[in-house]
This record gives C-alpha cells, structure tokens and sequence, in this order.
C-alpha cells in the first residue's frame, strides 16, 4: 500500500461520520431552505386570499429547484466600485457560518449532526453570530449608501438583540446545567417538564430575539425593502444573494433548533413521564398514515393526470414513513428503534411550529422603526433578561440550597420578573407619552439612533 | 358672457388700490381681477390677510402671443370663510419678471417654478427658480403658443438619453 | 499525525493573514485578514481540545470585538488612511521589539530541548476521554480558587462600561 | 451593404461620445450635489461621528415612491435634515396636448394623469366644460355620476391603505384591498368595459345608461365591504406597531395645510372640516347625508383614520344614491360639435386625493385656447420636505405614502 495513503486511511476511519454528516448538511439543508421559502410563499398566499406558486410542477411544489435554477443561470454582477474580494467572500461568510451552526445541533438522540461537543449550544451561538460579519462586510464593500446603511442598521440590531437573547439562554441552561445538547434535553426528560413552562419569561424574550436575529419580520429593518430596496443585499444579484438567502433561512432552522432543545423539550414527546399518556407514542405514524390518506382522497380531484400521480406518490411516501415509525410499536424486537424514530419527529414538528410561528407575524405584523427596535431592545428586554437570570438564579439556589419546591420558587421567580416587565413597561410608556406630548422634533435632536 | 363686475368686493379692491384694478369682470358667474403687476405683492397680501382669501388654490398662466402683454398670471383664490373663489390676472409682457408670492404663500413655490418651466416667466424673489418638470437644461418653454407640440430639444434627448428623436 | 497537520495547517493560516493583516493598505481588508487570523487560533485551540476556549476565541473576538472594528471602519472616512505613509516614523521601534521578541523565542526554544517528549515543542494534544470537560473545569477555577480577581475583572469592566456610557452621553 | 455598415460605425462612434458627454455631466452633478451641502449652514454640520452628511437618493426606481419620484435626502446617520424632490420622470405634456384636442378627444387623456382615480378625473373635467358651454347635465346622469366617482374614491383609498401599509411593512393589507377593489373594477368594466382608464363620463352626461343589475351590483358590494373593512382596522388599527410608526409622523398644522396648500384628507386630518362636496357641491352630492371626517394632531395615524373613515361614507352615499335612481334621459343637449363661447371657467372637485381643478380658457373655437390642470398629489407633494424634517429614513417613506400621491399626476 502506498505509504502516504495510509494516514489518509486512518483519518476517514476516525472522522468518517462527521465527514458524512459534513456533505449532507451542505447537501440537504438548501434544499430544506429553499422548500422553506415555498413553504413560507404558500403560507403567506394562504393568509392573503390567492394561491402562491401554482405553475411550477403540482401546486408549485418544484418552484424551489426552478428558483435555484433561474439564479445559479442569472449574470452575476459585481458592481465596478465593489470590493472585489469582499464583495464575493461575504455571501459565503454568510452561509458558511449559518451551515457551520447546523452541525452542533442534534436532531433527536439518534441524530446528532456532527458530536456532542463538551460546549453544544454555545458553538451554535457563536458560529451563528459570525453570520454578521458577511452581512457588515456585503454591505460595506458594495459601496452603496443603500447596502452601508442596511449592514449598519444590521449590526447594531444583532448586537443588541444577541444580547438579549445570550442572556435568555442562559435562564434556560441554569435549570439544565449543562451547554450540551443532550444533557439539556436529558435535564428535561428528568425533570418531567419542558423549560418553557419554567422560564416563560426567558422563552418569550428569546423567541423575540430570535426573530431580531434572522432578520425577520417585524424585525426585518436591515433588508426593509421599502425604506433600503433591500438593504445589504442590494447590489448582490444571481447565486451571491441566493447564499445570503440560504444563511437566513439556515438560520431560522437553528435558531428554531436551539429554542426546541432548550424550552420546548427538544425530542420528548408532550408529557414524557407520564405512563397513560404513553398512547401518545403512537401519534407520528397515525399522524403521518392521515396525511397519506388526506393525498389519497385529494388525488382524485386533481385537475391534470400529473398531478394525480404526485398525490399518489406523497400518499405512498407518507405510508412508508408511517410504517416505519409505526412498526417499533408493534414489533418488539425493533422497539429500541422507538425514541431515535420519535424523538425526530416530535422535534421537526417543534421546529416547523417555530418556524411557522415566524412566518405567521410576517404576514400580520407592520414593520418597526430604527430607533422603535433598539429602544425595545436595549430598554425592555435586556433589563427584563437580566431580571430574569437573576430570579432564575435565585430560585435555583432556594431549591438546592434551602429545599424549596421547584414549581413554587420558580412561580415565585416569574411572578417578580413579570412585575419587572410590567414597571418597565409602564416606565416607557411614560417615556412615550412625554416624548409625543412635546413637540415633534424640528432641530434634528443630537440622539443617534446607531448608539443603541 | 363676460361683464363688469362692481360689487362690494371689487369696491374694496378699487378703494384700496385704485389704479391697480385694472378691471374687474364677471365670467359665468366667477369672478376676476386684472391688476397690475407691479402691485402684485400689496394685491395678494391684501388679499389674504384682509380679505381671508387664504388658500393659493391654483396659479397658472395663459400665453396670447397677439397681445401686447404676451401673459396673463392667473391666481386662484379661495376663501375657507367665505367659502368664495376670486381669480388675479396679472398682465405681463414677454420679459418681464413678476414679483414671487412664496413669502405670502409657500405654496406658490412649486407653482411659480412650473410656470417658470413651461412658459419661461421669472419671479423676482423666488428661493429657488429652475425647472421642475422638465429636465433643467432643457431648452424652450412648451406651453408658449409658439412652441409646436411636435416639438422637442432634440439635443438634449440625443445627448441625454442616446437616442435619436422620434420625432 | 493528524493533530501535527492540523496544527500546521492552522498555525500556518494564522502567521500567513497576520502578515497580510498588516501589509494591506486597506483598513476592511486587514480586519478580514485580522479575523481569519483569529479564526485559525481558534482552531488551534479546538486541536488542543480546548473546547470552551475556542468558542469564548470566537464569541468574544470574531463576534464582538471584530464586528465593533468593522463597525468602526465603516463609518469612518477611510480615503484619508489610504493615502498616508504605512510604516512611519516608528519603524526603528518596531523593528528593536521585533528583534527582542524573536529573542525571547529563541531563548525559550534553546531551553526547552531538554524536556522529554516534546520534540520540537509541539504541544501534544491529550487524548480524548482524559481530560476533564473543560467548561467545567474552568468554571471550577474561576469560581472558587480566583474568585476575588475574577469578581475584581467583572468590577472593572463594570466600570469600564458605565464610563463609556457617560462619554458617549456627555455630548447631549 | 457597405454604406449600411460605415453608418452603423459612426452611429457607434457617436453613442460613445454621447455617453462620454453623460458620464461627464453625471460626474458635474454629483460634484454639484456635494458642493450644495458644503454650503449648508455650519449648525448643520454637526453630524454624528463628525461624518459628511450622506446624500441618499431615493428613486426614481425605489419600492416605495409610488412611481418614478426621485428625493433626494441629506441624512445625518439616518435622520433626514432636508429633502428635495425631483419629479417630471413622468411629465407627458397633457396641458399641451388639450391645446391641440378638441373638447371631447381631450376627454381620456385626464384619464392617464390620476390613474388610480381616473372617473374622478372625468368627473372635474367634464362638469367644467359643462360649465364653460352652460349645459346642465340630466339628474339621472348626476346621480350615476355620483355613484361612480365615490367607487372610485373607495377604490383609490383601497390602493393608498394597500401601499401604505406595505410601505409600513405589513404585508397583507394590500391584497386584502386588491380583492375588494377588483369588486369596484368589475362593475366600472361591466358599465363601460373599461377598468382602469375608463373614461366613464361625456360631456353634458353619459354615454352608457347603467346596465340591468347595477344598482344590485352596487349594493351588494357595499353591504360586503362593511365586514371588509373592519378587517383591516382589526390588522391595523389597533396595532401598537402601525401606531408606533404613524403617531407624531409627519405632523402638519391646519395653518402648514393651508400655506402649503395642501388638500383633501390631508387637510381634513389636520382638523379643517372642509370637503368641497359639501362647501360647494356638485354633480349630486347635496341630495346625500354623509359626514366629513376630521382629525386633530394632523399627523400620519390621523390621516389614516380619516381615510378610513372617508370610504365608509363613501359607502353611505353610494347606498343612499342607489336607493333612488331617477328616470328620464341620460345625456342633456350638447351638439356634436363643442364650441363654447369665448372665456373661462374654473371648476374644481373634491377628487380623493384632494382639490383637482381644471381651469379651462376657450377662445370660441373647437378646441380649448388653454386647459391647466390642479393636480391634488403635485400641490401636496410640496409638503413632503416640511413634514420630513427631523425624521428618519424609515418616516420618509411613511410620509410618501400618507400624502397618497400618483405620479401620473403629479408629472401630467
């Protein structure tokens, strides 16, 4: 054997697992981002009276791969004042960092993407937020007043609301005591309780930061396509901007991944500890067998021949992965199968109810101001997280040090967070009023809306 | 159908001003004064604030090339309290300059510059008098009755736009 | 083996950009390379399984340090830097303390080639499975033998932070 | 094929030095734009960071100027310390163009200016040349008017909430108001096959008589849009955000409206109960009970609520007027050849986006000596600047779309 290829040898056997998991993520996760964006479009069209996508393959649903088509075909245009090499380095910075993020993330306790690393949830937090970098350096190296003001607007809005967000996690890792993904879970399983339940506080301050952080409605200023055209990604055209697409909508799957281990129980089922609500086990092959015969009985009604066989052939996929999910519960010698199979259904379902979630305040939500944003950001929610910690943090010490129940410090906790929300509320209300009652500002005021 | 007007309004206007009115006539039952021009900051200030004419609805211009004061400026105004409408004509010759109103009325402002643009009248005392629909080096004012209405500046389209005229 | 590449590799990127870093006149282009600088280091660490290191290299430096330069340099005129002298009236300086830092290193080199193991004082990585998990670790260390100065570290940067609100708000 | 060639090569030669000359001019421009701020008041200069102020061009291809409006906005950081508009992108020289028309071929053209609102454009010119030739339309004509020009005034509210609001970032309104205004198209092109420039009215009247199940038609759709409207004031109404971004936005006092001229729900908003339907009604409008909306702070919420307020009565009206239709002929004596006696005439409406007057001088011939035009969006688009002051980038674009301005008619 040749001597050099020996080591290569010896690496694959060591780390083939991650090299696999390496190539499905950049192999499968676009994919899944780009059938989000369908996903996103037929909702929307649902909430808007029309149809969305219908041309492009059954009810629109090859839209996604015609889309990526038409941009990886489309001129790529590199504006002559740009920055050459920043200009095609930060797309990639982009999705590199969202698609990086993807591997601390475990899909249920049989599919951990790449390891159980020691420090989980932090890596997918930091090598998410690098995510920033190639929206401040797209922006700045377009040169264009559009996109510097997009990847301006952008920084200080991640920032702030990564803040925010850091320290709402950190309410959630008290009570799990752990950064690893499934130890956190594991804490859950244990405790009998998701998170959310104990730290609502927490789990609503991150939901809203989350929303901040993937640039989303009605947090959507850095690419507010009516005051910036599209913010820091004006300029970029073709293949460039579908990466920064790509990131944002990798992002949401992460963010939605990290809010699903931490506060909604990642891949337990609802009431994991309770025995007769066991029957619940049954609930993803059901659930999977119903949308199957859903497609049966539609297929009939289809329009076009195509369009019948399509249906026949989601409904039979569906049946497969009923079977598949339902067969642990029947035969006894596959039961070990059981949780692996659940667990990632139960925890795509939690993801896809986030995901929705976002895309739900999309349609219904007006956009805020700049300065509407931070003043939420920097006057609301990071005093309400670091109340919040802190009243976790103490409620975690009456239970271990003095013996409290759990519920009871914790109801405790929330309930003087609440009131801490409540006196800020009222606080900036007041603000408010003040601000309104006197006259609208005719010398621009020297306040500058960047600082935060 | 035109006829002398001579009501209390048109008293006041001549007792005032005197000379200045030069006429006052009654069109299908809409009335207008022809004044003066060059007492057209004293007539509109009057007017607004004695005679609670506040709004500038309209200000425009009529191009009679045969006459011997080619212009005509007409001002619409209009009276929340009275809830009347009075027109000024002012009568100008082809270069001169009549004096702004944006003081009296900032609305004049955008007005002023579109007479400016189409008919080429200047506005002594106007804040920024250039052309506001057309392109700024345009050449010629289209709605002069001497400007045909095939007519265009050739050479600024070719140079601005690459484009031989289509006309 | 691996671990050897691997270190290279990275120690390699790192010493490439920070040469690079300070060579480009242009002030985005050095941040980028100041980043994958910082990034390789990062990398290092993770060779060493320096697991809680690495993520605090990346979060603390690429992810807030870095991204206030890059917000800096943005707002700034940068015409005016792209026109001035790089290595001024400094470079005898710099080159006095480059010569003593490659001193030191030397120094250290020479009296290191006694101790057993290490070759060409290559840290060698400890297998995995030996090592305490790290996070906890440092937090054990931090929290009961170095509390005073950490507690006397989040003071100061307590302060340091106040200040820069008074500063920033002076100007209203 | 020789000659063919050579001409080509120097057509080439030539577009290249025209571009040269543009590329030249463009550069003079910018040089000029940035020595107009230099000479800006030294107060001004303070900026954040000590920065130049930004000069920040917005449009003429921009998501939300509504067309092809050009501001520009000097900007310290995103605070906007002045504006100026560019317009004219769009200027068709309808003024000219009546000049050269007789009075009924002039007719479609006032179509094209508000195309939004085109039955009111007609409505304003068609009562003027009326006036100006002292014929009267027939009472039947009047109130099939009257129904028509206030669908359209629903109609263009429609579209001024649908952009609004996605100008503001909510998504979804604008296809809820598409779907209701497809309703009011589908009976403007069932009455006279057009939807958009539909060029409704003649002069001295109607062409059309109202088909079969107008008044069915009418009524059903505003018996429906009771429960459609309501639906927009649960999405935004109510909403802390829509308030957030609209309260104390782009404020004007009564006294700014009126200087400034500016008109319609503008002014209302600012708490002037003026509407010329009621100060000095015409087509039908004194037969009708309704109600003139009014705010009080004069800024972008209260302009909201009074719009809003303005297609309910609308509806009122619509339905008051279909309840009573009356009989008899549809088109009063006009010959067939205009000729109004030598004069003129000034006639204004209350279109929805404000006072729209024609001011029309015949000199006894078939076509008319001169026709100008008040368009309602250009006299408000003047207060763009003075309501903007102070703001941000993100009010700039609130303001825009609160003025409910058409460029069509603000370039004619």
């Amino acid at each position: 054997m040749n001597p050099t290829l020996h080591p290569v040898l010896a690496f694959l056997q060591t780390w083939w697992v991650e090299l696999v998991c390496g190539v499905v993520i950049i192999a499968v996760v676009p994919l899944v981002a780009g059938y989000l964006t369908l996903m996103e479009r037929k909702l929307m069209a649902d909430m808007q009276a029309r149809l969305g996508p219908m041309r492009v393959g059954p009810h629109g649903l090859l839209q996604p791969i015609a889309d990526a088509v038409k941009l990886l075909i489309k001129e790529d245009i590199i504006p002559d004042n740009a920055d050459k090499m920043i200009f095609w380095l930060a797309p990639v910075t982009s999705m590199t960092a969202a698609l990086t993020a993807m591997g601390g993330i475990a899909f249920g306790p049989s599919f951990l993407v790449a390891r159980d690393i020691n420090v989980g949830l932090l890596f997918v937090l930091g090598v998410s937020s690098m995510g920033l970098l190639g929206i401040m350096l797209g922006g700045w190296a377009s040169n264009s007043h559009y996109s510097i003001m997009g990847a301006l607007r952008s920084t200080a809005q991640l920032v702030s609301y990564e803040t925010a967000g850091g320290l709402a996690l950190i309410s959630g890792l008290l009570l799990a005591g752990t950064l690893k993904i499934r130890a956190i879970v594991d804490a859950q399983s244990n405790d009998g309780v998701w998170f959310v339940f104990l730290a609502p506080v927490a789990f609503f301050i991150y939901l809203v930061a989350s929303i901040a952080e993937t640039n989303r409605a009605p947090f959507d200023l850095p690419e507010a396509e009516s005051e910036l055209v599209a913010g820091y990604m004006t300029e970029f055209s073709g293949f460039r901007w579908a990466l920064y697409f790509l990131g944002e909508y990798t992002n949401m799957i992460v963010v939605g991944a990290v809010a699903t281990t931490l506060f909604l129980g990642g891949w337990l089922r609802p009431f994991p500890n309770v025995h007769w609500m066991n029957w619940l086990d049954a609930v993803p092959a059901l659930f999977t067998a119903a949308v199957g015969v859903y497609c049966v009985l539609r297929a009939g009604k289809q329009p076009v021949r195509v369009q019948i066989w399509f249906m026949w052939g989601v409904a039979l996929t569906c049946f497969a992965v009923a079977v598949v999910l339902g067969l642990p519960l029947l035969v006894a010698q596959l039961k070990f199968m059981m949780p692996g199979l659940n667990g990632a259904f139960w925890f795509l379902l939690k993801i896809s109810a986030y995901i929705y979630l976002f895309m739900w305040l999309r349609f219904t939500l007006p956009r805020y101001r700049f300065d509407q944003l931070m003043h939420l950001g920097w006057y609301i929610l990071i005093p309400l997280a670091i109340v919040n910690v802190l009243a976790v943090g103490v409620a975690t010490i009456l239970e271990l040090e003095y013996g409290w129940n759990r519920w009871l410090a914790l109801v405790v906790t929330t309930v003087f967070t609440l009131a801490a929300a409540l006196f800020l509320l009222r606080v900036n209300d007041k603000r408010a009023a003040e601000a309104s009652s006197a006259a609208p500002p005719e010398q621009p005021s020297p306040e500058d809306s960047y600082a935060g | 159908m035109q006829t002398p007007l001579d009501n209390d309004l048109t008293k006041r206007y001549r007792e005032q001003f005197g000379a200045a009115i030069l006429e006052a006539i009654e069109d299908r039952k809409q009335a207008y004064l022809v004044i003066e021009a060059a007492q057209l900051e004293e007539i509109a200030r009057y007017s607004r604030d004695v005679e609670k004419f506040d709004l500038l609805e309209d200000y425009t211009a009529v191009d009679w090339p045969r006459r011997e004061k080619r212009f005509d400026l007409v001002a619409i105004l209009y009276s929340f309290s009275h809830n009347a409408r009075l027109r000024l004509k002012i009568p100008l010759a082809a270069e001169q300059s009549a004096a702004s109103l944006v003081e009296i009325w900032p609305t004049a402002n955008w007005l002023e510059r579109e007479i400016f643009d189409m008919f080429g009248i200047s506005f002594s005392g106007h804040p920024d008098l250039k052309r506001i629909l057309l392109p700024e080096e345009w050449q010629g004012h289209p709605l002069r009755k001497d400007y045909d209405i095939l007519q265009q500046d050739t050479a600024w389209v070719r140079e601005n736009l690459g484009i031989e005229s289509g006309q | 083996m691996l671990d050897k590449v691997i270190f290279f590799f990275f120690a390699g990127v790192a010493i490439l950009s920070a040469a690079l870093m300070v060579t480009r006149r242009n002030a985005m282009h050095s941040a980028v390379f100041l980043i994958t600088s910082l990034l390789a280091v990062a990398g290092i660490f993770l060779q060493l399984r320096a697991e809680f290191i690495f993520i605090a290299q990346i979060i603390v430096y690429v992810g807030g340090i870095m991204v206030l330069f890059i917000f800096v340099i943005m707002l700034v005129n940068l015409d005016v830097a792209l026109h001035q002298l790089k290595f001024s009236r400094q470079k005898w300086v710099a080159l006095l303390v480059t010569l003593a830092l490659a001193a030191e290193v030397g120094v250290m080199l020479w009296s290191s080639r006694g101790v057993p193991g290490q070759g060409f004082l290559l840290p060698n990585a400890v297998p995995v499975g030996q090592l305490p998990p790290n996070t906890e670790a440092l937090a054990g260390r931090l929290f009961d033998a170095y509390l005073l100065p950490f507690e006397i570290v989040s003071v100061l940067l307590l302060v340091a932070m106040v200040g820069a609100v008074v500063m920033a708000k002076k100007r209203t | 094929m020789g000659p063919g060639k050579s001409g080509d090569r120097e057509r080439a030669v030539a577009v290249k030095k025209t571009e040269a000359v543009r590329r030249q001019k463009r550069k003079e421009s910018d040089l000029r734009n940035v020595s107009d701020t230099l000479q800006d008041d030294a107060a001004q200069k303070q900026t954040l960071l000590g920065a130049d102020e930004l000069i920040l061009n917005m449009g003429p291809q921009h998501p939300s100027t509504h067309g092809v409006l050009r501001v520009k906005l000097k900007l310290d950081g995103e605070r906007v310390r002045g504006t100026e508009c560019v317009i004219g992108y769009l200027h068709r020289g309808v003024e000219k163009i009546a000049e050269n028309r007789t009075y009924q071929q002039f007719a479609p053209y006032v179509d094209r200016m508000d195309y939004v609102a085109a039955v009111s454009n007609g409505l304003g010119y068609c009562e003027a040349v009326e006036k100006l030739l002292n014929v009267e339309a027939p009472p039947r004509a009047k109130v099939i008017r009257t129904i028509m020009t206030e669908l359209q005034r629903i109609a263009s509210h429609l579209v001024w909430l649908g952009t609004h609001a996605l100008d503001i970032g909510a998504l979804t309104p604008l296809f809820y108001c598409m779907r209701e205004r497809e309703e009011i198209l589908k009976i403007f092109e069932k009455y006279c096959g057009a939807r958009l420039t539909t060029h409704a009215f003649r002069i001295g009247g109607l062409q059309y008589e109202a088909y079969d199940s107008f008044e069915k038609d009418v009524e059903r759709f505003c018996k429906d849009f009771e429960r459609r409207i309501q639906e927009y004031v649960d999405l935004l109404t109510g909403n802390s955000i829509w308030i957030g971004r609209t309260r104390n936005v782009g404020v004007l006092s009564a006294a700014d409206c009126i200087a400034l001229g500016a008109s319609g729900p503008v002014l209302r908003a600012s708490g002037v109960k003026w509407d010329l339907r009621k100060a000095q009604p015409y087509a039908a409008y004194d037969q009708y009970k309704f109600e003139i909306p009014v705010g009080t702070n004069g800024d972008t919420y209260d302009r909201y609520m009074v719009r809003m307020e303005e297609m309910r009565q609308s509806r009122l009206i619509c339905l008051q007027a279909i309840e009573n239709i009356p009989a008899g002929p549809i088109l009063g004596k006009v010959g067939k050849v205009l000729k109004p006696p030598a004069g003129e005439i000034y006639h204004s409406i209350e279109a929805p986006k404000g006072i729209l007057g024609y001011y029309i001088v015949s000199d006894g011939t078939t076509q008319p000596y001169r026709v100008r035009i008040r368009p309602p969006s250009f006299v408000n688009l003047q207060a763009l600047d003075k309501m903007a002051r102070g703001h941000l980038v993100a009010d700039v674009v609130a303001i825009i779309g609160t003025l409910d301005i058409v460029l069509g008619e603000v370039d004619r």
